[in-house]
């Protein structure tokens, strides 16, 4: 082919193709972002009788401030920033928001005379003085009003599509004015490369939409699959206890985490910080508000009698390896497609449960060797009636 | 059957200690705030927590943005054992407003009750309940209820209310002035007590029942002839030959629901039966049971008690006794008196008529036929009529003269439905305390004092006797969701008893109707058993006495020949009966069984009235000063017009408000009973035009063997007759592909049309279990009307004289469906088990299907019909859409929906077998339609399974399919209608005359 | 775009074109180009050029044909088959028309592709006008100024009937 | 070679090549005239009309429409099918003609497959509109998902519509280009105007008509003429099954896939007369399209006429002949007599009566005759779907569904607006494309040297 023609022909093409991402990079962006889950909270200032200087008191957590040798460091154990990982420490947040409306005095109770033994330990070579409790009492209640320092953005999609969107421009410019690059193929390679990749994010990005694979918000309580069911070996089923014949699996009630917390007041690690919520939840007839985890849209009919009691699955299966989480975490992407994929292959229990006498041509076949197994879509489990109605 | 009844540790609901009162109330708050805060929270139960609780998760997943909504999950602080979220539970209650009684079971979800179904316990209405008590769910969640009680107009509390109204009431009962306490028809016995105890206190109360559509005449009658002032039962079932004036006892009269249950029993022609009663029914508008009647002869009301008469005398010849002066009627009854005497011991004569000398006729007629004892039964007799028209005129009277100082009004709205309500209203000014228990605003509480709210029945404890010997009881499913007080409760608090309703109930029925039985030797349990049951029925013989001889016909009877002028007849519609159900939009736009009309009342005229006077449906006429659109009713009797009741309300709630126009005052009063004809009026056109909603304006089946009908002579020479062409398309069948076949189940439904009476429960039933929308007059009458089932209704014969197909049709869930062949995104297929599916997310509304559907049974969501102000019915507030089932998708704007045979029970009955390792059971799955039906005109089960009802219904010579010839496999069966008449008779107003 | 110099011959109706063209090919004198106005099929059997765009898009149906076809059978068969009013999975009549359709489609757009491909053209190419006149009313041979016989191409123009000749 | 004997001159008036270059670009490079701006004005009231009424659609719902239970589809089916039928004619014009190597064509094609062009876009406005939730319109193209992955049903026409109409779409407005390029250098090197020297250089895309140019432009050309003659046949006939493959009385008919290709070649050749006419007249174009093109185009109207009239009778007869009481019913009790007599007999006499007046030379060759006959034939065949559409569905199988049908003012509203981007996308193309194709003009001149010598 002419060199020119073909030069020319893709000067023209990725002109056109530069033009329309410019014009369409502030739409994908948006789309973008937006897909990615993000959260506003409102914010109340409380006003305070006293007044502690805020950089004072933050020096004071940071262990920026002298306090003595031995002095812990609060931020050590009290993390500032948002984390992903489980600390059982309450974070700065946390004691802010629980001391918000409490005195100075209930604050420096608790924080100079401990009544854990761990916090006994750690902070038994706390000493502060009753202006530095108010400074950091200050900016505590600022914490709990700003929130924890949101956590440094690990390579959002948004600005992965924006880096692709530079590169392609600066091949552009190489191609066309510069020609710092002499062989043009490479160019083309990387243009190339860098389209498929934002035409990746951006499909992922759409797909995801309206899906919350990985999902794992924060809990009002730092309650740890972890513990109770790997540590404590509790069964699934001794909390969600409805799983079997319910609808729902059913997140317990209050009374039932009392059942064993009523005499488990304190944790090995967790010490009793995160188990006073609960009990603060029973003896406020307060109910915990948890953050569901495991959303599926309106459309869509679940039943874990289904599954646990009439289809025997294992609880895993769908929602992953929860006694190895600290913080509970959706598993799996919860679409159309995983579940039927799980329905075309997944053997239903055909000859012990006797509801399936009814189906007698699959029993003739399976007696006759015609077939090995009766999957669910053997039996109508990919009909859309069995789940949208 | 399985369900769930009420658990025992649920009994000492009511009776919380102050502790566990204040740990719910707070409870309580701590959450309302979370989800509603139109609600006031004031109720003091965990239900009304449960019940907020439900409504979040369904509620909160609107997904409005790309944002995705943090979902708060809320367990249950502390779980009452017997809910689990997610598993419905069924509660048994008694329904009985005055004007119908049905004893039912109560679904809750999640601690709100969303469906009403029958309680098959019931020894009267049997697990069946009519389109009324299906739709009385929605009224709880209705958002005109009065939330507070209210004194003079403004709102208040419980507290000042009460001091007042009893200080006010001691006063007067001080001074001697008279107490009157109005209500309706009173059958809960614990109420009636309550009353006696509130007499007690207050000696001077006088207590008045006032039916709306009285009675009077036939208690008057049964008075003077045995000395009893009640309402036989009427054995229909027992019944060879029905003769009916004008009793619509299919649609109101007395007790629809059981009637229609024994009645159908003696129609249908299951398992090879060759006999079956004849009914001939006289009456002047056509009535649902005149369209299922054998033969229907139109008259004037004044006619039928001429014939009457004449039947008498024919009988009283015979037996030889007196007869009455009556004219020759027009119409030769020689052959019906022929038939009655035949038909001695198992004939049954009734009467509409509102008069207590033509009941005497009536009960005459009846003796001489030797049918009391067993086709009527005095001995148990329904006490669901109990008011006294005199006893109205007298409280007016009374209250003219200032004889009246304080008034109470219970269930009754004398300023609507009293006749002559105007001097009604004027003669309470000199009334000093007027006390409205209503639970809604209606005419009268807005006059009142005091309004002291009562509770929605479902938040009520009562019970019930609607036949003597037969109790049941209703408990509340819900917290009172407003601040309101059951009227029993207010009655004892004034009355000073200082024990609220519940427990006196209880105390009431462990000391008397405990003492009814001895199966149970211990109260508590009686009356634990009795509320799990919701029924309790006193064992007796089933032989009833024959009543004495000494009967005579009070008085002597003369007869007045029928007028010539024009008769004006009122009656009450099968949706709205006397209209105190109006603000309910699933009745409203319920479409009428006869003329197919919704959302108003219109006066019916002939087709030859309507020639003569050039007059077309929808012209607005004025007749008795009532300005009203004509609607022209083939089979309405020369010479009369009819009116429906019920209609015409104002400031009774958005939906109710200017429906249509209020009948009530031109009732008159004859011989101390209201009656509902009026004769002699006249009917001038005035030019205007009022559009009507209709969803059915085509009336003849041109000739296509749509609805087949054959006679009872012909069927039983061949039972096979009529439905010749299902033959012929039998024998015509070819296929190019395969017919597919269903292993495991194969759903079909078999209708026998014999049995259907076109009740519109089945219509009820299906929108409040699949959430179908309300979509207003306007819609309607653009021939949009979202139900998923209807009832086809079409004549044939002369248009005066109309012989009525019904016919119910829903998806038929072809096995070669039209419909799925052509939806490009493949959102509607076949189920596996022959379902006709659809996938309403997957629908991008292309409308093909609904053009493709012979049925026409597709329904498209033309607007938004939830949270939209042009659809401001109970899907536009948080509260109405607490009654949405939380296991159907409510359908969004441009999808496509239609019946699924209720796929969600039938998931939920499969579910149970596979959970107690058992095979399914046929009927046990019981879509909505099918479980409601009075009549048992519709089977569901496996066409699979051989042994199957609906199996055998197909099997049957009578089974057809709808359309059949054009090969689309239906799963719904039809067995052809057969009338009781000469196998001529049928040929002659048969098939091929009016194409 | 650098310019090359070309001797140009102008004639102002078709026959004398084909005429000359007939000429110069006996001559053995190659012509470079020929701009006209609208096709002559004359002149492309004197220069001898040929197109295959036929043959590929009879190859192209065959592609696109068979591969919906495949994806039918693939999609309503074997990924998920579906009952749709009780026809079979393999409900062959119905593909025709899909297949007939995207068959279609498919020729066309390769077709499309391989004549910007093949002719080179696309929107906005730069190019070396000759003479503007030739999509008017002119009919021009181009021949280039290197290594052509300049006298002998001039007369044989003037000769047949060209009404201008012109370097440039 | 082939020789117009029959028809007289291609081009009169003693046209060069070059004059037919200046005759075809004088309407762009001059003023637009008074009555362009008039009805330009005219034609965008049209369309805010229709835009208000696609608002109102899209945001409240199909509600807003007159169609009900029982009638899904109203107005917008019928303009849907009217409009692709007129969308047939151009590219059925040029492709056949060229494929048979008619040469009378060339005057025509262009104006034809322009109108094509924009009465295909507008016909597929109504497909998108008349869908309830038109935000997942994409759920009918069968692209891999993570939903099982689903795929779409083969089986349902409204799919090979939507195939059939995508492919025709792409393919007349290929063809149409294609056809321009040599015309736009034409332009590109004529005009004086730098802009429009850039923007038909632009859109020319560096044609130069060298012979090597010009033998892929011949092939690509009879190619696609080639293959989109199969579609034309084919996109009307997918059109058709719409409704064959419904099981409604009066659709379920296999008469229906040529009826449909005939119906639409006959409104789409009045259409062509109608624009002709108009081109003509206002651009002074009778040389170019003389007489007896329009005498041509009066002839194929009669004899598809006829085809059309048979296929009436046809479809009546077969009704009474097949002895199904429905399709009887719904041609005699319901079109030839009952509510919608008015709506058959006028399809009937201006689609087969009046057009045989054609018949008459004297008739034929009267320009407002013909005019007047090519707009009654547009109305006739506008009637012929409403019958279709409307009797069928209003009165089928179970008479209790039996609905009446009136449009709302918002269905109305839709129509006249894409009557008004029709008018609109026709002015554009007058104004800013040549209307005649000048090579293909210039080719078929000789043969007019060949009749004057």
């Amino acid at each position: 082919m002419n060199n020119s023609f073909v030069v020319q022909f893709w000067k023209r093409i990725l002109l056109g193709a530069l033009l329309f991402m410019l014009l369409m990079a502030i739409p994908v962006a948006i789309f973008v972002s937006v897909s990615e889950n993000t959260r506003d909270e409102e914010k109340a200032v409380v006003k305070k009788d006293y007044a502690g200087d805020i950089k004072k008191g933050q020096r004071i957590f940071f262990g920026q401030a002298d306090l003595g040798e031995n002095a812990p460091v609060c931020s050590s154990c009290h993390n500032t920033v948002e984390i992903d990982s489980l600390n059982w420490y309450p974070s700065s947040y946390e004691i802010g928001s629980k001391f918000e409306n409490k005195g100075l005095t209930e604050f420096k109770k608790a924080v100079l005379s401990p009544s854990t033994p761990t916090m006994k330990k750690v902070h038994a070579t706390l000493t502060l003085t009753d202006q530095d409790v108010t400074d950091v009492k200050t900016y505590l209640d600022q914490v709990a009003v700003d929130g924890l320092t949101p956590k440094k953005p690990v390579i959002k999609n948004t600005l992965l599509l924006i880096l692709l969107t530079i590169i392609i421009i600066i091949a552009m410019v190489d191609l066309f004015f510069t020609w710092k690059v002499k062989f043009k193929v490479i160019h083309l390679v990387v243009i190339l490369l860098a389209i498929a990749g934002q035409v990746k994010i951006v499909s992922h990005a759409a797909i995801a939409l309206g899906r919350s694979q990985d999902y794992s918000p924060d809990q009002p309580i730092k309650f740890s699959h972890k513990v109770h069911a790997d540590q404590n070996k509790i069964d699934c089923l001794y909390c969600h206890t409805t799983a079997e014949y319910g609808k729902n699996a059913g997140i317990p009630s209050v009374n039932l985490c009392m059942n064993c917390h009523i005499l488990v007041a304190e944790g090995k690690i967790s010490g009793k910080y995160e188990i006073d919520k609960v009990k603060a939840a029973y003896i406020n007839k307060k109910p915990i508000e948890w953050i569901r985890v495991h959303n599926l849209p309106d459309h869509v009919y679940f039943n874990h009698s289904q599954h646990v009691g009439a289809g025997k699955l294992d609880c895993t299966e769908c929602h992953g390896e929860v006694e190895e989480m600290h913080i509970i975490k959706q598993v799996e992407d919860l679409s159309m497609g995983w579940c039927i994929d799980c329905h075309r292959t997944r053997e239903v229990n055909f000859n012990e449960n006797r509801y399936y006498g009814d189906y007698k041509q699959l029993h003739k076949d399976m007696k006759s060797g015609k077939i090995k197994k009766v999957t669910v879509e053997d039996i109508g489990g990919t009909d859309c009636a069995k789940c949208h109605y | 059957m399985k369900k769930y009844w009420k658990s025992p540790e649920e009994l000492s609901y009511g009776v919380n200690t102050s502790q566990e009162d204040k740990f719910e109330l707070d409870h309580k708050n701590a959450v309302i705030d979370l989800f509603e805060k139109d609600i006031p929270e004031k109720a003091t139960s965990r239900r009304s927590f449960l019940k907020l609780m439900g409504f979040s998760i369904s509620a909160a997943t609107v997904v409005a943005s790309c944002k995705r909504p943090v979902q708060k999950a809320i367990p249950y602080l502390i779980k009452p054992e017997e809910i689990t979220p997610g598993n419905a539970s069924y509660y048994a209650s008694t329904y009985y407003d005055g004007t119908e009684y049905g004893s039912i079971l109560v679904k809750t979800r999640d601690g709100r009750p969303i469906k009403i179904e029958g309680n098959e316990l019931s020894r009267i209405s049997a697990g069946k309940i009519s389109a009324r008590i299906q739709a009385s769910v929605l009224s709880l969640y209705d958002d005109v209820r009065y939330k507070t009680p209210m004194i003079s107009g403004v709102d208040s509390d419980w507290g000042k209310t009460d001091v007042e109204i009893i200080n006010k009431l001691s006063a007067i009962n001080k001074e001697g002035g008279k107490i009157v306490l109005l209500s309706d028809t009173v059958i809960s016995p614990g109420t009636i007590k309550v009353i006696d105890l509130f007499k007690e206190k207050y000696p001077s109360l006088e207590w008045i029942q006032y039916d709306p559509v009285s009675y009077s005449g036939m208690l008057v009658a049964n008075n003077k002839s045995f000395g009893k002032q009640v309402i036989p039962d009427y054995h229909f079932d027992k019944a060879d030959l029905i003769v009916s004036f004008s009793a619509d006892f299919l649609g109101t009269w007395i007790a629809p629901v059981p009637f229609t249950r024994d009645y159908s029993k003696n129609r249908k022609l299951d398992n090879g039966k060759k006999k079956m009663s004849k009914h001939i029914q006289f009456e002047s508008g056509l009535s649902l049971t005149g369209s299922s009647s054998d033969k229907r002869i139109p008259v004037k009301p004044s006619e039928g008690k001429v014939i009457l008469g004449n039947i008498y005398n024919l009988l009283a010849e015979k037996a030889g006794a007196a007869k009455v002066n009556v004219p020759k009627s027009r119409i030769d009854i020689n052959e019906l008196v022929k038939d009655l005497e035949m038909h001695k011991g198992n004939s049954l004569v009734v009467s509409g008529a509102n008069d207590a000398n033509t009941q005497l006729l009536v009960n005459k007629i009846n003796y001489l036929l030797g049918n009391y004892g067993k086709t009527i039964d005095l001995d148990k007799p329904l006490y669901l009529k109990k008011g006294l028209d005199a006893d109205m005129d007298k409280l007016v009277s009374d209250m003219e003269q200032g004889k009246v100082s304080a008034i109470l009004f219970y269930n009754a709205n004398p300023l609507y439905n009293f006749r002559k309500k105007e001097k009604f209203e004027k003669s309470l000014d000199k009334v000093s305390l007027k006390v409205s228990l209503s639970t809604s605003p209606d005419e009268t509480s807005l006059i009142a004092d005091y309004i002291c709210p009562d509770n929605h029945y479902l938040e009520s404890w009562n019970d019930a006797e609607p036949r003597k010997g037969s109790f049941s009881l209703a408990q509340p499913t819900i917290s009172p969701i407003f601040d309101t007080r059951q009227a029993q409760d207010s009655l004892l608090k004034w009355a000073g008893a200082g024990m609220d309703y519940h427990s006196f109930l209880e105390q009431t029925w462990k000391e008397y109707i405990f003492s009814l039985q001895e199966k149970i030797a211990n109260p508590k349990e009686f009356w634990i058993h009795s509320l799990q049951d919701g029924v309790f029925d006193v064992s007796s013989s089933n032989e009833t006495a024959i009543p004495p001889e000494s009967i005579e016909i009070y008085g002597p009877v003369d007869i007045k020949p029928a007028g010539e002028g024009l008769d004006l007849v009122l009656y009450e519609t099968v949706a709205l009966g006397d209209g105190r159900n109006a603000n309910n939009p699933w009745l409203q736009e319920l479409p009428d069984p006869v003329s197919k009309a919704c959302w108003d009342n219109y006066l019916n005229i002939s087709p030859s009235f309507a020639e003569k006077n050039g007059l077309q449906n929808e012209d607005v006429v004025e007749i008795a000063g009532l300005k009203v659109p004509v609607f022209v009713q083939p089979g309405q009797a020369e010479g009369t017009v009819s009116l429906a009741l019920g209609y015409g309300r104002d400031n009774t709630g958005k939906v109710a408000n200017n429906v249509g126009v209020n009948a009530w005052p031109l009732v008159t009063l004859v011989d101390g009973a209201q009656q509902l004809s009026i004769e002699g009026v006249s009917v001038k056109k005035t030019g205007k035009k009022h559009s009507l909603a209709l969803t059915q304006t085509h009336h003849s089946m041109e000739g296509r063997p749509i609805v087949r009908e054959t006679s009872l002579e012909a069927y039983i020479k061949d039972p096979s007759s009529g439905n010749e062409s299902h033959e012929e398309a039998e024998r015509n069948k070819v296929t190019l592909y395969n017919e597919v076949k269903f292993d495991g189940h194969h759903w079909g439904m078999a209708i026998d049309l014999n049995a259907c009476t076109s009740c519109g429960a089945c219509i009820i039933a299906c929108q409040a279990e699949n959430n179908i929308p309300v979509i207003g007059k306007e819609e309607v009458k653009n021939r949009r009307i979202m139900h998923w089932i209807r009832i086809d209704r079409y004549y044939s014969d002369e248009p005066d004289q109309p012989m009525v197909l019904n016919q119910p049709v829903m998806c038929q869930h072809c096995d070669n469906a039209p419909c799925e062949n052509v939806c490009p995104v493949s959102a509607t297929m076949h189920s596996n088990e022959g379902l006709n599916q659809i996938a309403y997310n997957r629908c991008i509304g292309t409308k093909y299907c609904i053009n493709n559907c012979p049925y026409r049974v597709r329904r498209f969501n033309w607007y938004k019909y939830v949270d939209n102000d042009k659809f401001d019915y109970n899907q536009n507030s948080d509260l109405g859409r607490l009654v949405l089932n939380p296991d159907v998708v409510v359908r969004e704007r441009g999808v496509v929906e239609k019946c699924t045979f209720c796929t969600q029970r039938i998931q939920e009955k499969k579910l149970d077998a596979k959970l107690e390792n058992r095979a399914l059971r046929d009927g046990e799955i019981q879509p909505a339609c099918v479980q409601t039906c009075p009549s048992e005109a519709l089977v569901f089960g496996d066409l699979n399974d051989p042994e199957s009802k609906v199996s055998r219904m197909f099997g049957s010579e009578r089974n057809y399919h709808l359309l059949e010839e054009l090969h689309t496999l239906p799963s719904v069966g039809y067995l052809t209608k057969v009338r009781n008449v000469k196998a001529e008779e049928i040929n002659d107003a048969g098939h091929d005359k009016h194409a | 775009m650098e310019k090359q110099a070309y001797i140009v011959g102008v004639y102002d109706d078709e026959e004398p074109l084909i005429e000359a063209a007939r000429k110069f090919k006996d001559e053995g004198i190659k012509i470079q180009e020929v701009y006209t106005p609208y096709p002559i099929h004359e002149i492309f059997e004197i220069q001898n050029v040929k197109s295959r765009l036929s043959i590929a898009a009879y190859i192209y149906g065959w592609i696109g044909g068979l591969s919906i076809l495949a994806f039918m059978q693939y999609a309503a068969v074997l990924s998920w088959p579906l009952n749709y009013g009780g026809k079979p999975e393999n409900s062959f009549p119905s593909f025709i028309l899909v297949t007939l359709v995207f068959t279609i489609l498919f020729v066309t757009i390769m077709s499309l592709t391989t004549f910007i491909g093949r002719a080179q053209i696309f929107p906005g190419k730069t190019i070396d006008i000759i003479d503007p006149r030739s999509t008017d009313d002119k009919f021009i041979f181009v021949f280039p100024k290197e290594g052509t016989d300049r006298q002998k191409v001039e007369s044989l123009l003037k000769s047949t009937g060209a009404v201008e000749v012109y370097d440039r | 070679m082939y020789k117009t004997e029959v028809r007289g001159l291609l081009v009169e008036g003693g046209k060069t090549l070059g004059d037919v270059t200046r005759d075809v670009m004088a309407p762009l490079e001059t003023r637009s005239p008074n009555w362009w701006r008039v009805v330009f004005g005219f034609a965008s009231l049209m369309s805010i009309w229709g835009i208000y009424s696609i608002y109102i659609t899209i945001t409240q719902g199909i509600g807003t429409w007159g169609v009900n239970n029982t009638i899904g589809w109203g107005w917008a089916i019928i303009n849907f099918v009217w409009w692709i039928g007129i969308g047939h004619a151009g590219t059925a014009f040029s492709i056949f003609l060229l494929v048979l190597r008619q040469k009378w064509r060339t005057s025509i094609n262009r104006a034809a497959e322009a109108m094509t062009v924009v009465a295909v876009l507008c016909a597929s406005i109504f497909p998108a509109l008349h869908m309830g939730r038109i935000w997942n319109f994409y759920f009918i193209v069968p692209y891999p998902n993570t939903r099982g992955p689903l795929w779409v049903n083969f089986n349902s026409p409204l799919f090979w519509d939507f195939l059939a109409i995508s492919a025709y779409l792409l393919i007349s407005a290929s063809f149409w280009y294609l056809g321009m390029i040599p015309d736009f250098a034409s332009i590109r090197d004529k005009t004086t105007s730098k802009v429009k020297k850039a923007v038909y250089g632009f859109f020319s895309m560096g044609w130069l008509g060298s012979s090597k140019e010009w033998i892929r432009f011949e092939a690509l050309a009879f190619v696609l003429g080639g293959i989109a003659a199969v579609l034309v046949v084919s996109v009307h006939s997918i059109v058709s099954t719409d409704f064959a493959v419904g099981v409604e009385p009066g659709w379920h008919t296999t008469i229906f896939p040529p009826y449909f290709v005939v119906g639409a070649i006959f409104s789409g050749f009045a259409m062509v007369m109608t624009l002709m006419i108009i081109i003509r007249k206002f651009y002074r174009f009778e040389n170019y399209v003389t007489d007896s093109h329009l005498n041509a185009i009066a002839r194929i109207l009669v004899f598809v006429s006829l085809i059309m009239g048979t296929a009436y009778l046809t479809e009546i007869f077969l009704s009474w002949y097949s002895g199904n009481r429905y399709e009887m019913f719904t041609f005699f009790h319901n079109r030839i007599t009952g509510e919608f007599t008015p709506q058959f007999w006028a399809m009937f006499i201006s689609n087969a009566l009046i057009p045989q007046l054609l018949w008459s030379k004297k008739l034929r060759s009267n320009i407002t005759v013909l005019f007047i006959i090519s707009i009654i034939i547009n109305i006739g065949m506008w009637f012929e779907r409403f019958n279709i559409v409307v009797t069928s569905l209003t009165k089928d199988f179970l008479p209790a569904n039996w609905a009446p049908y009136h449009p709302s003012l918002i269905e109305v509203g839709i129509y006249v607006g894409t009557l008004g981007f029709f008018t609109l996308g026709v002015l554009l193309f007058f104004r800013y494309i040549p209307m005649i194709a000048i090579s293909e003009i210039k080719g078929v001149m000789k043969f007019n040297k060949t009749k004057a010598d």
